[in-house]
């Protein structure tokens, strides 16, 4: 194990698979003589060359389609959105292209596939660029949506994005690139399954279900609420579709409560999901109603003293354990 | 030809008797094109067509029963039932859909352009699409990518004078569409193509620019559809004159004269529709006692076998869960 | 009141908007001299000409995005998708433009626009044509999200709509445009309002929410659990965004179980929501689990023996509520 | 012209300081653009940006104060803190954003023009972008729909050579953009857009034809910027001798020579400069000393007042929910 940073366990990952696999390429804007927006491309460029790196214009409906159309035809693309944000733009070569040919072609056509880039708010970037975008994805049938917190996870989940058959919308946290954490050696090629859940930390108290980047919030707020004595089980699902359910729901089973933190908007998505399905799947087993902890519902202002206020804390996290347990 | 022609007649009579079901978009009076364009091309080339593509997919050698068979929705067809009229799929034979968002597989072709010339593989890309469909982003996107990477493939605009039931007058500011390609650093070419020896020839010209390093060609074929744009819509946007002036250009019927200047027999040319009678009777058969679309095949369409937690655990009456 | 059908009252409340407010005009592909690809539009360009029934090319991003512009500087818009899964190339304009414009303008600016259209499967259309739209829509605050499922409420909320100050995702039934009910006389200018869910069926035996198509599935699962005695009180909330969740709760407070019909994916979405926020706000009412029944988690299939199986039945919807009831 | 150059060096040094947050994007170097433009307007006209948009607020007439409050994240903002730089708005001067998607905003301009002309109002509207949206759909469709109907707008394609660190080299299969223009059936004009006379002048002529119902124009205006793309871009994809040469053609020195032609003395200019830099300092305190942006007012501006169930019962707190 060493320990990395966040941008350096994802440009390993792309290194060793175009390393491993010519078919593979790296695609977007600015991943290649710029290093990438968030330097998460550097040195591919040299390393592998334009042919295998390779700047767009600006034109993600255009380039998200060339890359499903070129993983129709046999490659294995790697699409890079500078941010998650302008998928928007192409959100309907995700939808009706790239989620629906293995099914449309009677399962004669694979798309080997993934787009990737960061996810979520970053500082101060305003309502056009603090999209949290995974109600958007994950609903949709036919897709992978994987969604690491750690370095280790990052790396490992985005191996397997790249092996996998299937297209794969892999959401980084832009706030999370300069985190550090342990990743295996490099000649351990170590994959990452989807829908298998990581408990980040153990406890009885209380479950919270946390990824991306309010996964650090909730691992903060799990401290704070120990030294009350209430100890937090923290689950991160790893990859939204597919979810493992069965462990969110071991673990409220265990320990009765159940909170989740995430940073998209409240109204649907993975953090209504999960609620609704814990709510059937351990009915029985709990003592409390499932509480939420999500970005506040509105368009994220610029003004500092505001974003703050939009995004989970760990004060808000606290709090709904607080709730979730009766201990307030 | 006869065969795409008599394949969408027979299709037509089996949608009235509700033996085909939702959309079902015509290829009548186009049928020049997709065969000049079968001819232009080699094996292992690639195809992307609208939804109205049974004709190209017929041209490119799917068999009539595949694709009536699609049609009845029967695990016998072309894409299992599961595609239906709009997305016919052959990959075999090198035709890659069949697709329904009105530009949304330019930018799909223009990917499997790109694999050629990232392979190297000497492969060409054909991407049609309707003149109405040049007014979309993703016509644009498609255009601007591969006029800037030089990818080989022809972009062909079959424009049959309406989008639905608007004429192109009152969608475009232009009337010569090949004004587009110099804004994309493309050639740009234009043609009628109810006759099939000027859609096959033009065509190759511009497969074959796309062949040797040339790159990509914006081909506007001016053509005229002979029936609505699906079967719901009754064209009375059209008038009962113009429809017959055009019919007097009937690639069919032109296709006809060109045989018989080569020599042809009219009988000769009579045996060949019997023998095209009998496959399309035969391909309504084989997708009338086909078996329906197969439930347990939806269920395994979703995902390819996957690297997910094995085994694969995917259940789709249970929103997105291993 | 007078019967006619859901196609005609969406038709008189785009008539009588125009004829009232001189701002209001639609825009879409093919409403005017084709008269609607659904007939939605029949007559208007006869009535109010070119200049108010607008056909346009086929550009979705680019008529959505005109139409917030000019919603933007005084007129007030009503854009048709042909349908809606055509929105998704002008997804872009929806969530990053109409959504946004009024917050990122310090409130200076309000985009009072509609868009409305057939919202999704219809029969044997396929994967492509399919979709219901409404996880998308309803998460993004700054929006609204109507669906009504009958007759007298697309009148009623889409007059509504048309007057109101925010962009509006205005979602109506493709297989509903045939049906009939009640309207009120066309003098009577009936506006509904939105965040008012509608107690369409009385019962104590199991509240069932359904909106859309499935509504009328619900309805008919109700009359068939009748048989047996239990009686379903049906709620069509008939706005997802605002949504009226304190008659849904109240309703689950008297009847204590709860189960969800829906088009849409299961993952996510309006249907997720609900489960969710009477799980917190009910809790101690519920005597069993929130059932839910929605489309299987696949693209649309053609054939008919398969799309059947897809969407909600009615056999589907008794189950579950027997489930909820532990009838079964 | 100093104004802007001025503000946007107080607002970089301010970002320095941590003042200001986020993207940051300077107008520095195609000062006379947006001068020349709003020379052209008219009082009641719409113009859009892109999110390099502080130089064109300001030419319209927004304060330095309301400019640099916003930067600031302040409640005296132009859009009272929530929109930050990228997102300015000035209604009153008829500035109508600052937009962070690009391509985004190019049918938003285009619906502007849409409702001159179904008003019949007699306004224009200018849109300005970089060369870097000319790849993607918005412009297209926006394109598109305007030369079709013909609306009173003039699209500006602000030429700087780059996109980001992406030379246009790198991201066209053109050179010449205004090649673009035929395919859209619109005029298209091209210029260096470095002396003030010039860019008056030519938008002067656009703006004019659109206000007359010749219909849409599209511009590309050769310039440059002196800055990296945003605050964060050290700017390495260019060499420091390209930049010196480009620096030769500041359009604030040509300004300056250009006035001095015109018989303002060296003095007289000097005053005005000390005239602004005073008008500059005082932003900056004022946005410094105004209260921070409003956290009411943020709970208040997801939705405008609304017709739905009384009272207005939206709760940001708890998604979605009346
Ligand atoms: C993005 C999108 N918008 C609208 C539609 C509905 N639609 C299907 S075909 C069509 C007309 C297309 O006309 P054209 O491109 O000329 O092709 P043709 O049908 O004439 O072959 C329209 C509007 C669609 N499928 N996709
Ligand atoms: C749809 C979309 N994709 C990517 C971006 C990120 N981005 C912001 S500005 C920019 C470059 C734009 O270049 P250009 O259009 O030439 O304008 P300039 O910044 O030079 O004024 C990019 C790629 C974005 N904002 N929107
Ligand atoms: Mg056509
Ligand atoms: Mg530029």
């Amino acid at each position: 194990m060493r320990s990395i940073r966040y941008r350096e366990a994802v440009r390993e990952a792309l290194l060793e698979e175009m390393d491993r696999d010519e078919a593979v390429f790296l695609m977007g804007e600015e991943v290649g003589h710029y290093q990438g927006a968030y330097k998460v491309s550097e040195g591919l460029l040299a390393q592998f060359g334009e042919k295998r790196v390779i700047d767009t214009p600006i034109a993600e409906a255009g380039f998200a389609g060339i890359g499903i159309g070129a993983a129709m035809t046999g490659l294995r693309p790697v699409i890079e959105f500078m941010t998650w944000n302008f998928s928007f733009v192409a959100f309907d070569q995700i939808i009706s292209n790239a989620a629906k040919i293995y099914q449309m072609s009677g399962g004669k056509i694979t798309v080997p596939i993934v787009f990737r880039g960061p996810n979520g708010a970053a500082k101060q970037v305003g309502a056009q660029h603090s999209h949290a975008v995974s109600p958007f994805y994950v609903s949709i049938p036919g897709i992978w949506v994987a969604i690491p917190s750690t370095p280790r996870d990052a790396k490992g989940l985005l191996k397997t994005a790249i092996r996998d058959d299937n297209p794969v919308v892999f959401l980084e946290g832009e706030t999370l690139y300069n985190v550090k954490g342990d990743v295996p050696e490099t000649d351990d090629d170590e994959l990452i399954p989807f829908g298998k859940a990581r408990i980040a930390r153990e406890g009885d108290g209380c479950t919270i279900v946390a990824w991306g980047s309010p996964y650090y919030t909730a691992l903060e707020a799990a401290e704070e609420l120990a030294k009350d004595g209430i100890e937090c089980e923290v689950v991160d699902p790893r990859t939204l579709r597919p979810l493992d359910i069965e462990t969110i729901v071991e673990s409220v089973k265990k320990t009765n409560r159940c909170v989740i933190v995430h940073e998209h908007w409240p109204y649907g998505g993975p953090g209504a999901e999960i609620a609704d399905q814990v709510q059937r799947r351990a009915f029985d087993y709990l003592d409390a109603p499932i509480e939420r902890v999500a970005s506040l519902d509105l368009p994220m202002p610029y003004a500092t003293n505001l974003e703050t206020l939009v995004l989970p804390t760990v004060p808000r996290v606290v709090e709904a354990v607080r709730k979730a347990t009766y201990a307030r | 030809m006869t065969t795409i022609r008599r394949f969408e007649e027979e299709s037509a009579r089996a949608y009235a008797q509700g033996k085909i079901g939702g959309f079902l978009h015509l290829y009548i009076g186009q049928e020049a094109i997709a065969v000049g364009a079968a001819h232009a091309l080699r094996d292992g080339d690639h195809v992307f067509q609208t939804y109205r593509d049974h004709g190209i997919a017929l041209a490119l050698g799917m068999t009539p029963r595949a694709g009536m068979a699609e049609l009845f929705g029967k695990d016998t067809g072309c894409s299992r039932g599961l595609g239906g009229s709009m997305h016919f799929f052959d990959v075999e034979n090198g035709f890659f859909g069949g697709w329904g968002i009105v530009g949304g597989h330019l930018a799909l072709a223009a990917g499997a352009a790109f694999k050629s010339k990232y392979l190297n593989d000497g492969k060409v890309t054909i991407c049609f699409f309707g003149e109405g469909a040049t007014n979309i982003g993703g016509f644009h996107e498609a255009m601007s990518l591969a006029g800037l990477w030089k990818l080989p493939i022809v972009f062909v605009c079959e424009n049959n004078q309406y989008a639905m039931g608007t004429p192109m007058s009152r969608t475009s500011a232009i009337e010569d569409l090949t004004l587009k390609a110099a804004g994309y650093g493309m050639i740009g070419d234009r043609f009628e193509g109810h006759d099939i020896d000027t859609t096959t020839s033009r065509l190759q010209l511009a497969v074959d620019r796309a062949r040797n390093g040339g790159g990509p060609t914006f081909i506007e074929v001016q053509t005229y559809r002979f029936r609505g744009h699906s079967m719901s819509d009754p064209a009375k946007y059209r008038s009962r004159a113009e429809l017959e002036e055009r019919k007097k250009s009937d690639p069919c019927h032109i296709a006809r004269t060109r045989l018989m200047e080569a020599g042809i027999t009219e009988d000769q040319l009579d045996d060949i529709d019997v023998e095209i009678d009998t496959q399309i009777d035969d391909a309504i058969k084989f997708a009338n006692e086909s078996p329906p679309a197969s439930e347990a095949f939806m269920h395994n369409s979703v995902y390819a076998p996957s690297l997910i937690t094995d085994p694969h655990r995917y259940d789709p009456t249970n929103g997105g869960q291993a």
